[in-house]
Parts: C-alpha cells; sequence; structure tokens
C-alpha cells in the first residue's frame, strides 16, 4: 500500500513537473496555434538565468524563479515582434521549420556563452530533503513543483475564463476579424499571449533544472517531452495538457517501477496509442 | 506539366557520371551525398508533393540500412537482391505504418511519425542481439558487385553502384511526379478536403505514396549499409530525420532535384564550418534555415525555378 | 420510383441544436431543384448530409434504389453525387485544365496510375477540355487557379464538379459573391447543362430562383415549410412572411 | 541526444600541426579520427588536445622525421562519416597511422581498411571488448569497460558488501559493465539482490531509487553516460537518503569523470568508483601531462582519461616510428613494436598485451573526496596488470 501510494505521489510529481516544463507551449500551441518547436529554448534561457543569478550573485532561488519568468518573457516579446508575428499565418511547415532554426541558434549561443557541461543547481535546504508520511517518503521540492502546478493552473484557467484579457485571447483566436471589429486590439492580444507562453516556458526550465539537468542541448533532448504533452491532451484547454501529463507522469514511474524491463517504451506506445486512439487529444477543441 | 527533359536535367545527370574524372579522390563523399540526396528524394515524395510532415522517415532508412546489413552479415552478400529485399521490406514498413500517419493533422502526424521513429530506435538498441545495438551490426561482408567488381577502398565500385541505383530510382519518381497518380498527390497536399469531394481516396492515395516512399528510404540505407559494410544505430536517430528536413528545405521541397541540391550544400557546407567550429555549425544552420522560410520557403533550386519562370513570363 | 436522389425523414442535430428536422425530399431525373430559406435554415447542412461530409442523426439518403447513408462521400461521388462549395474551394496552386484534369482521372481511375505520363491520357485530357468548353474556360486552361478572376474561379467551382459526370449536382450557392450581371451568365451556363443531370441547387436571389428552378423546397429552421413549383411558392403566404423581414 | 560524453565542443581547430619539411620520406602522418562536433564533441576536444599535449612536450618528430597530425571530424556516432573518412586519409593523404577513436561503432566500421591497407590502427578510446578482434593491425591504448568495472566487483566483495543492486543503462556500453562487474562480484561471494536498466534518455530517477531502497542493498552500482543522468541519480540518491539508509555508491570512473566532476558540485562525495586514471594520480609523468595539456588547451578545459588515452596513443605511434628504421612506415613491423610495448602513461605504467593487442593497466579504486577546495577522484587502492576480462 505504502508503495503505491508512493508511486502515485511520485507520479503525480513528476507529471506535474512535465506540466510546468510544457504549460507555455500549451499557451502558444493551444491558444494561438502556433507550433513553437523553440520552446525549449525560452525554457533553456528561464534555466540559465535562474542559475547564473543563484551561482555569481547568490540570489535566493525562490526569487530566481520569476526572474526567469520575466527575462524568458521578454525574450519572447522581442522574438514576436522581429520574427514570430510573420508566421501566425503560415503553414505548420514553416513554423517548425523557422523555430527549429531558432533551437539550433541557441544550442549555439548557450554552447558559446556557458560551455557545454551541466550546470550546477543546489536547492535551499529548506526544498531538499523528504518528509515521511504513513510510511512514504514525500520529497519536498516534489511537494513543492505539485504545489507550484496546481498554483499554476488553477490562476491560468481564472485569467482565461474570468478575465477580459482571457475573453479577449479567446475571441482573439477564434476570428481574429471579428475580435478586431469588436474592438479587441488583436496584435497586442497576441503579442502579450506570447510573451506568457515563452515566460511560463522560463519559469518551467528554472523549475525542472533540478530534475532535468541543464546543458546546452537542453532545447532538442527535450523536445519530445514537451510536444507530447501538449499533444495527447489535446490543444482545446489548459485541462487536457494538465490531465495528460499527470496521467504520463503517473504511467511512466508506475511502468518502471512495476514493469522495469519495459523500459523506455510505456511512454512512447502511450503517446503513439492515445494519439491513434484520439487524434484531436484527451480534451479536444470545442 | 513540363515534360521535356531539359539541358539542365543532362548536364545534371552528366557531371555525376563524370564524377570519376572530375572528383576521384571524392568518390566515397560523392556516394554519401548521392545516398542523402536519394533519401532527401522519397522524403520529397512525402513531404514536397504530398504534404506530409514527418520527423521519422529515418525509420524506414534504418528498417532498410539493417535489412541489407542482416542479409549481407548473414551470408547473403550479393548487393542487388540484397538491395531489392530491403526496399521491399521498408516499403512493408511504410504501408503497415500508413494508417497511422495519413490521417490526422500536421501536428498529430508530426507527433506520430516522431514517436514511431523514436520507438524502432529504442526497439533496435533493445534486440541488441540482432542489431548489434549501439555498437553497431558486424560482420556485414558484401560480395563483388555483379559478380565482377569488389567494393575497393578508392570508391570506385560504390560511386557507379550507388550513382546507377539513384538514377533509376530517380527516373521511376520522375515518372511518378509527372503521371496522373502525381497530379492527385498535389491536388491532396493542396486541398484534401476537396480532393474527397470530387471522389478521391484521399487516404489510399496517401498509404500509397507513403509506402513507395518508406521504400525509397529503405533503398537509400541499404546503399548506405552495403558501401559501408556496417550498420550503427544511428541510422534510426531523430537527427537523422531532422537534419533530412533541413536538407530538403535548403535544397527546395515539390522539385525533385531540391533533395540532391540540399545534401550536397548541406554535407559541403557541414564539413567546411564545422572544421572552423562545430558551434559556428550549428549557428548558421539555424540562422541559414531561418533566413530560408522567410525568404519564403523556396529553397535553393526554388530559387532559381522562380527567377526563370519569372523572367520567362516577362514580355 | 423514377427519383434519382431520394431522402427520408433526414435529421441532423448538433448537441441541442435541431439543425435539421426530418427532411424528406425527392427529385425525378433531369430536375432543376432549388432549396431556398433564411440564414441558418439548414440549407448547407441539408447538402453536407446529402455528400457524407456530415452524418445525419436519423433518416436516409438513396441514389436511385441504392442507400447511400453510410458511404463516405468519396464512394458517393462515385454514385455519381458530386457538389460544389459556397466559398471557393479549389487548388490555388494548380492551372484550371490540371483541376479539372484531377476530377476527370479520378472518375476513370486513371488517377492510380502512376507510371505513364499525364500527357499521354489523351481522353481525360479531351473531356477535361470539353468540360472547359461547356463553361467558357477554355480560354484559361493553363492559368494558375489563384490568378484567376473571382467570376471564373466560381465557374472553375461547377467545372471540377462536372469533370466527375455526375448524376446529381449539389450547387451550394453557385453565384455567391458574384456581381449581378455575372450571375445571370453563370446560371444560363447552368441551364445549358445536359437535360438528363439532375440539379438541386442553393440560391438566396430569388429572381434567379424563379427564372431557373422547376421545383422549389422552402426549408425553415430545418425543417420544410413547403413544396412546389415556383408559381406555387410565390404565392404562398406562409413563404412570404418568412421573408417579409428579409425582403426590405 | 542519447546522453554522451560531454556536448558540442568550444573553439576547436582541428588543422595540420606541423608543417610539411623536407622530402615525403621524412614526414609520418598520422590520420586522427575523432568527434569534433556534434553531443559527443567533448570526446574530439579532448583527444585532439591529449596528442598535441604530448607533442607539446616530446617535438613534432620522432626517429628524425616529422610527424604530421591531419585531424578530422567524424561528427559523432556515425559510422559511415567514419568509414569515409579513413578511406580519404589511406587514399588521398597518404597517412601512415590511423588514430583516434572515441566511440566503437566508427572504430569498427574504419577496422576493415586497417587490414586491407595494412596500417596500424591505434584506438584512443572506443571501450567496447570486441574492437580490437575485429583487425590484426589493431592496437587499443585506452580501456575496455569489463577491465574497470570487473575489479569494482572484487574490491566490492572484498570489503565486505555482500549485496548489491545493479543499475546501467540499457545500452552496450552499460549492459557490458554489468556483466563484467556481476561476474567479479559473485566470483568473490558477492550476491545481486536486483538488477535494472533504464532507458537511455532517462530523467526520472525515482521509481528506480525507490526500488532499489525497497530492496536494501548495501550498496548500488551503477553505470550511465555522462551528462545529466549520474547527476539526476546521485541527487535522488541523497534526497531520498539511501545514504542514510546505509546504502553505499560504486561506479566505473567515468560516471564521475574528472571534467565533470567540479559540474557536479559536493553532491558525488563518497563515491567509491575504479577506473584507470585520475587528474589526481601523483606521479612526475601526470604533473608533466596536466602542465602540458593546460598549455595547449587553455586552464579552463579540464582533462580526463580520454586524453590521456590519445597522449599514449601518440606515444606508442612515436615509438614505433623510431624502431622503423628508415624507409616507408611497415605497418607489420609497427605491431611488432607495438606487441608487448610498455609505456610510462600519465596514469602509471601501461602495457600493450602481445597476444590481443589490448591494454593491460592498473585499475584504480578511488573515492571522490575534496582536497583544497576542489573535488577529485582520490585513489586509495590499485589493482595492477589488469588485462580485459571481455577476451
Amino acid at each position: 500500500m505504502a508503495s503505491l501510494l508512493g508511486v502515485l505521489f511520485d507520479g503525480l510529481a513528476y507529471g506535474m513537473l512535465l506540466f510546468l516544463v510544457s504549460v507555455g507551449l500549451s499557451v502558444t500551441l493551444g491558444l494561438m496555434n502556433f507550433v513553437n518547436l523553440a520552446h525549449g529554448a525560452f525554457a533553456m534561457l528561464g534555466g540559465y538565468v535562474c542559475v547564473v543569478l543563484m551561482q555569481r550573485w547568490g540570489v535566493p532561488f525562490l526569487m530566481a524563479l520569476p526572474a526567469a519568468f520575466v527575462a524568458s518573457a521578454a525574450a519572447g516579446l522581442i522574438l514576436e515582434r522581429v520574427l514570430y508575428r510573420r508566421f501566425y499565418r503560415r503553414s505548420h511547415l514553416d513554423q517548425v521549420l523557422v523555430t527549429i532554426g531558432l533551437v539550433f541558434m541557441a544550442i549555439a549561443v548557450a554552447t558559446w556563452m556557458f560551455g557545454p557541461q551541466q550546470q550546477p543547481l543546489r536547492l535551499p535546504g529548506a526544498l531538499s530533503g523528504q518528509w515521511t508520511l504513513l510510511g512514504v517518503d514525500l520529497n519536498v521540492y516534489r511537494c513543492f513543483l505539485l504545489v507550484v502546478g496546481a498554483l499554476l493552473a488553477w490562476t491560468l484557467t481564472l485569467v482565461l475564463e474570468r478575465t477580459r484579457f482571457g475573453a479577449a485571447v479567446r475571441a482573439a483566436v477564434d476570428d481574429a476579424r471579428v475580435a478586431e471589429a469588436l474592438g479587441v486590439r488583436v496584435t497586442l492580444v497576441f503579442q502579450l499571449t506570447f510573451a506568457v507562453g515563452c515566460g511560463l516556458a522560463g519559469l518551467g526550465g528554472a523549475l525542472g533544472v533540478e530534475v532535468l539537468g541543464l546543458d546546452p542541448t537542453f532545447p532538442l533532448k527535450y523536445i519530445v517531452y514537451f510536444l507530447l504533452v501538449v499533444a495527447v491532451g489535446g490543444t482545446g484547454s489548459l485541462k487536457g495538457p494538465l490531465f495528460a501529463a499527470l496521467l504520463l507522469g503517473v504511467a511512466d514511474v508506475a511502468g518502471k517501477y512495476y514493469l522495469p524491463q519495459v523500459g523506455a517504451f510505456i511512454l512512447y506506445a502511450i503517446m503513439v496509442l492515445l494519439l491513434i486512439v484520439r487524434p484531436q487529444g484527451l480534451v479536444a477543441r470545442a | 506539366m513540363r515534360l521535356r527533359t531539359g539541358w539542365l536535367e543532362v548536364l545534371f545527370w552528366s557531371v555525376l557520371a563524370a564524377g570519376y574524372v572530375l572528383w576521384p579522390s571524392q568518390l566515397p563523399f560523392a556516394s554519401q551525398v548521392l545516398i542523402a540526396g536519394l533519401f532527401a528524394l522519397s522524403y520529397d515524395l512525402i513531404l514536397g508533393y504530398a504534404g506530409i510532415l514527418s520527423l521519422g522517415h529515418a525509420a524506414y532508412f534504418g528498417v532498410g540500412a539493417y535489412a541489407a546489413g542482416l542479409l549481407a552479415a548473414h551470408g547473403w552478400g550479393e548487393p542487388i537482391s540484397g538491395l531489392v529485399a530491403a526496399g521491399l521490406v521498408a516499403g512493408l514498413a511504410g504501408l503497415v505504418t500508413s494508417p497511422l500517419v495519413v490521417r490526422g493533422t500536421d501536428l498529430t502526424r508530426l507527433m506520430i511519425t516522431t514517436g514511431l521513429g523514436l520507438l524502432l530506435f529504442e526497439l533496435a538498441n533493445r534486440l541488441g542481439a540482432i542489431t548489434g545495438g549501439v555498437d553497431g551490426l558486424q560482420g556485414v561482408e558484401m560480395q563483388p558487385l555483379l559478380g565482377a567488381w569488389r567494393f575497393d577502398i578508392y570508391g570506385r565500385t560504390a560511386y557507379g553502384y550507388v550513382l546507377a541505383v539513384v538514377f533509376v530510382l530517380f527516373l521511376a519518381a520522375r515518372r511518378l511526379v509527372r503521371s496522373p497518380f502525381g497530379l492527385s498527390l498535389r491536388g491532396i497536399r493542396g486541398n484534401p478536403g476537396r480532393m474527397r469531394a470530387i471522389g478521391c481516396r484521399v487516404d489510399l492515395h496517401l498509404a500509397a505514396v507513403y509506402a513507395f516512399a518508406a521504400a525509397y528510404a529503405g533503398v537509400a540505407g541499404a546503399l548506405l549499409s552495403q558501401t559501408t559494410q556496417f550498420v550503427g544505430l544511428d541510422v534510426l536517430s531523430f537527427s537523422r530525420s531532422a537534419e533530412l528536413l533541413v536538407m530538403l528545405i535548403v535544397g527546395g521541397a515539390g522539385l525533385l532535384y531540391g533533395g540532391f541540391v540540399g545534401a550536397a550544400v548541406f554535407m559541403i557546407a557541414h564539413h567546411y564550418l564545422s572544421s572552423l567550429d562545430p558551434v559556428y555549425w550549428q549557428f548558421w544552420l539555424g540562422a541559414g534555415l531561418v533566413i530560408i522560410v522567410l525568404l519564403g520557403r523556396d529553397g535553393i533550386l526554388g530559387f532559381f525555378h522562380r527567377r526563370r519562370s519569372s523572367a520567362a513570363s516577362a514580355p | 420510383m423514377t427519383s434519382v436522389l431520394r431522402t427520408e425523414g433526414l435529421s441532423k442535430r448538433f448537441g441541442d441544436f435541431q439543425v435539421l428536422d426530418r427532411v424528406t425530399l425527392q427529385l425525378p431525373q433531369g430536375a432543376r431543384h432549388a432549396v431556398i430559406g433564411p440564414n441558418g435554415a439548414g440549407k448547407t447542412t441539408l447538402i453536407n448530409l446529402l455528400t457524407g461530409t456530415v452524418r445525419p442523426t436519423a433518416g436516409e439518403v438513396y441514389v436511385e434504389s441504392e442507400r447511400v447513408t453510410s458511404l463516405r462521400p468519396e464512394q458517393r461521388v462515385r454514385r455519381g453525387l458530386v457538389r460544389t462549395f459556397q466559398v471557393n474551394n479549389l487548388f490555388s496552386d494548380l492551372t484550371v485544365l490540371e483541376s479539372v484534369l484531377l476530377a476527370a482521372c479520378e472518375r476513370t481511375g486513371a488517377a492510380l496510375d502512376a507510371w505513364r505520363a499525364l500527357t499521354t491520357r489523351t481522353a481525360e485530357i479531351d473531356a477535361a477540355r470539353a468540360t472547359l468548353r461547356l463553361l467558357k474556360l477554355e480560354g484559361a486552361a493553363q492559368v494558375r487557379t489563384r490568378d484567376l478572376a473571382y467570376g471564373e474561379q466560381r465557374l472553375l467551382e461547377i467545372a471540377l464538379a462536372l469533370a466527375c459526370k455526375p448524376r446529381i449536382l449539389l450547387l451550394d450557392e453557385p453565384a455567391a459573391g458574384v456581381p449581378r450581371r455575372e450571375s445571370v451568365a453563370l446560371f444560363e451556363a447552368i441551364a445549358g447543362l445536359p437535360g438528363d443531370l439532375t440539379v438541386l441547387f442553393i440560391e438566396h436571389d430569388m429572381d434567379l430562383v424563379f427564372r431557373f428552378a422547376q421545383r422549389i423546397t422552402v426549408l425553415v429552421a430545418g425543417a420544410i415549410l413547403t413544396e412546389g413549383t415556383p408559381r406555387e411558392i410565390a404565392g404562398d403566404a406562409r413563404v412570404k412572411q418568412v421573408y417579409l423581414g428579409r425582403a426590405a | 541526444m542519447t546522453g554522451g560524453h560531454g556536448n558540442a565542443g568550444v573553439e576547436e581547430e582541428s588543422v595540420h600541426v606541423g608543417k610539411t619539411v623536407g622530402r615525403a620520406e621524412d614526414v609520418v602522418k598520422v590520420g586522427m579520427i575523432a568527434e569534433m562536433s556534434g553531443p559527443f564533441a567533448e570526446t574530439g576536444r579532448q583527444m585532439v588536445n591529449g596528442a598535441k599535449a604530448y607533442q607539446k612536450v616530446y617535438g613534432d618528430s620522432a626517429g628524425g622525421r616529422k610527424v604530421e597530425l591531419i585531424v578530422r571530424d567524424s561528427t559523432g556516432p556515425a559510422p559511415e562519416v567514419a568509414k569515409r573518412l579513413a578511406q580519404e586519409l589511406l587514399v588521398n593523404d597518404k597517412v601512415d597511422f590511423l588514430a583516434g577513436f572515441g566511440l566503437t561503432p566508427n572504430a569498427l566500421a574504419v577496422a576493415p581498411l586497417a587490414t586491407e591497407m595494412k596500417k596500424p590502427m591505434i584506438v584512443m578510446n572506443a571501450a567496447t571488448s570486441v574492437i580490437t578482434l575485429k583487425s590484426p593491425y589493431i592496437a587499443r591504448v585506452s580501456f575496455t569497460l569489463a577491465q574497470v568495472a570487473a575489479p569494482l566487483g572484487t574490491w566490492a566483495a572484498k570489503n565486505g558488501i555482500r549485496k548489491v543492486y545493479t543499475l546501467v543503462a540499457d545500452y552496450g556500453p552499460g549492459i557490458d559493465a554489468e556483466t563484467a562487474f556481476k561476474k567479479a562480484f559473485i566470483a568473490g561471494g558477492g550476491e545481486i539482490v536486483g538488477e535494472v536498466r533504464t532507458p537511455l534518455r532517462n530523467v526520472e530517477f525515482a521509481p528506480y531509487l525507490q526500488r532499489i531502497k525497497d530492496a536494501r542493498p548495501e550498496a548500488v552500482f551503477i553505470f550511465l553516460p555522462v551528462g545529466e543522468q549520474p547527476v539526476a541519480f546521485m541527487k535522488g540518491f541523497s534526497e531520498r537518503e539511501l545514504d542514510k539508509a546505509g546504502i553505499r555508491l560504486i561506479a566505473t570512473g567515468d560516471v564521475t569523470e574528472d571534467g565533470q566532476l567540479e559540474a557536479m558540485g559536493e553532491t558525488p562525495l563518497g563515491v567509491v568508483t575504479t577506473h584507470h586514471y585520475s587528474a589526481a594520480h601523483d606521479s612526475a609523468q601526470n604533473r608533466t601531462f596536466l602542465k602540458a595539456f593546460a598549455e595547449v588547451a587553455g586552464s579552463d578545459f579540464k582533462p580526463n582519461f580520454m586524453a590521456v588515452g590519445a597522449w599514449d596513443g601518440m606515444a606508442a605511434i612515436y615509438e614505433a616510428i623510431r624502431r622503423n628504421g628508415n624507409g616507408p612506415i611497415d605497418g607489420d613491423r609497427a605491431l611488432a613494436t607495438l606487441k608487448g610495448l610498455k609505456l610510462d602513461s600519465p596514469r602509471g605504467p601501461i602495457m600493450i598485451d602481445p597476444e590481443t593487442r589490448d591494454v593491460v593497466q592498473t585499475v584504480y579504486v578511488r573515492r571522490v573526496q575534496k582536497r583544497g577546495g576542489r573535488v577529485f577522484n582520490v585513489e586509495f587502492e590499485q589493482f595492477p596488470s589488469v588485462k580485459d576480462p571481455g577476451k
């Protein structure tokens, strides 16, 4: 029983981590229908900002997280103006190509600036170690991830469904021309949405360093994981990716715990199966 | 519907045939460019003509490479029959997987092909007893071509063999894209919904071209393993699929020759830029890709093609 | 049983919304049948159900005596049931001749030939050119679709359908967006189609409807309000009432 | 993306070292095939700088003849590229020696060419046992995974560890390490209480760590490719308090490889590994090597066993040239020299086995410790003259 609970906890936490590193992509791909394969590059930027602030300037981890968000959002804002904007109406293939190009460039720049090696991250004492509850080992950082992920999902849903900005985003995505006629400043809305998506990528990257590590190949290495969550979850809402991430996390951890000999097959097989059964994702756009 | 054989086409293949004189010391490199070009041609059939976005095409390249390699490693070292067998196996793999791929949107296709590629890579890794795993498949020994020419260290036999196979397959592909079937593929790429409305069984056409392209990819993989006489796990790698996409786009998609031009430019640029500094290569590769797409994704060939046709349409 | 196209109680529900409610139609061979009704009456949904791009919640579709309700769109095309679209739905990268050839090759099965060159397909090319002549598009044969004038694109819509050699042609607002003078010419071209071809069309312009239709079905809120000859429909008070608000 | 021995390298000049002087016979060419770009670029940088460091100390000529180093980039695990480069080196550049090779498939693909052209091929790194069997012209100066994993099994059994859980990455090298360790450990009286192979791209170790904790072994043996995986594993290991549960962590030396040790921080402190080289090895030859390497590659770039492999490979080549006498380099004579050749390496004494042409060397047991603020693999026990148990 304890082992089952432990697996469930670890799986949910791992799933939440997957959600956190890919929620930014759910925003850009899910809401704006833009295939941003360079999502990982923004995540990596957040990771480096976090690590550098902590190492060189001794900024505490919890302060470095918002900084990672801001830095990636700013980078997203600039790139949106000079590059991404031109590709909203182009085909998915064009979007794939441009953003793969950006990934290569980001890898080269990161190698040039920080070298090819892994970057160390030292968590504050309060976030490391573990608690034991009912015989289950609860890793403190994983608890932290669960809380942050839940808060983030809740906030984003609230913003999208309850605020004027959320309404404007949905209107702009639905039909840009009609939204424009209704007085929505579509360009600005897209720009802000994109920046938020990139900021979330940065935040996810910073939160993920502890588990995923950080080196210049980060954007390419985990591209499949980001896409996995969004493709399996569906692009209609934020709930889909959240469910998908938690499901994949639990499946992966449970598979590794109970059937370790199956190895990497579980995650890929689940992905292919789910996409065959539900090509539009778990929660399809209405 | 350009059906004439242009003098540029004749020139293209003549220059390649004259490779023995023009670049006698670079024959191994030229062979590998041709193999990459054939692989890109196969990808052009599904992406450039039929509009299927895939990031897992290396799966079929790898299936062909392992099929030919395993045949040779187990005593069947006759190259041509091995090549045909490898093409058939890869084509069959394409046919079997096509129902998963042809349905769905760009994004699901992207994910499914990527997933299939990763699954196959993992499978080849796990079946180390058969494939050799990451160490690679050893003991691939080829018999002389047509019983007469052994594969020599200068790469002369290999170059002739590769060029002949590529030329024959190119001619077939050229016929295909100029046939009614080729036209229907262009129709599907442009507007699959309307194709259904005029009675086209879209999924069937896509499955057919997907399997055909998979067979081509398999032959390309088989050529690689036969001329290298070794098969590494890298034939199935994700980066091979991604580089393939880049090669085709650099050369120009939907123009038949784009893959060859792209493969040559890509491999030569890789060679020179990465010998200056590996970081440069990656940066300029990325920047080049962004610029090409910004300019309208015509690739190198598309650029000249457009200039020629605009010059022709001017009075 | 002389009808070429027949529906029985065709219904479609999207969630709580009944888009089409028990529509029963019968079209004899050679019919020129119009479906009219206010916006949102379910006219395009009717065509979608007839061609199979949308599945009905209830009801059946027959071509002659064959039930086609469970066939896919491309299978129905092979039974002779072909449509056009209200919004141009063409092949912008192909030339006019290539577009029509696509349909011609699909019809003869040539589209599965991956070996012989397209140019050797003289039968299909001749058929395609004949179709273009019928719609006076032969002059534009080598023009790329995206460079075509809008009115000609509307004609190409019909040419694509005709090249499938349909027995029943479903025209979804063929003159949508076309200026008045051109739309008359367009309908004259439609009127000039072979007499054995059955045509069902949706049109908003009442003048055109009354000029070219032999029978008219009035659809309101998904259900058939009435059906009859143009003269009967013109005199029907209920139809007037439906159109009263809109006539102004 | 398979996570490997380091990542894309920085600023590499893969140019010819040494100018061509005098007549052609006066120049001996060494064609070096190394991974200079891609995910394994670190390997290539280590090797090329190791070879250059050797030439810096011992000059660029041997036996009165200029030694010219020609470096070619194999771009990663790409056997077809490696083979093509070897063809070009042999046919166009007419090299006398083939050298380098960080990855097994690349070495295996080239082996038949060495046989065909009767050219000595010095494997400076690739670590699968089978390589030397593929051509009688191959000699290896690096190590094999079995060679360093087996002594760890013996050591663990001797030092009171009775129950071990093994965790290795699920690919060839991981399986080699697992097999060799298990064999030696069981022979020493130990018991394997569990074993698991993890996917190549794995980052989530929690379920494996939990399994290990449930099994209550006395130690875990791991082999994981260099990169984020060892770090992630070790972090999880201490976070989950496996150490406090009395479980020790033992591994082959590439897991705590010198170049990456610093980036790992204090996480690996106390981990016991076996390997053939540590930058902390105390000898005059090692100090010479470290100094020369820093001069060649800059002090930010820390050398590891791969650089040492290249250094020793050059030493072997120099010796073969010296004993060749005048006239063209004769492959068979070079091999005769290499067989049984003894070298004073920065890692300690090594020998090329006259029968297998594989390296025979001392394997050290080390512990990760802090020394003067920096973290090192400190050697504390050794197994002299270890042969590759894989043959």
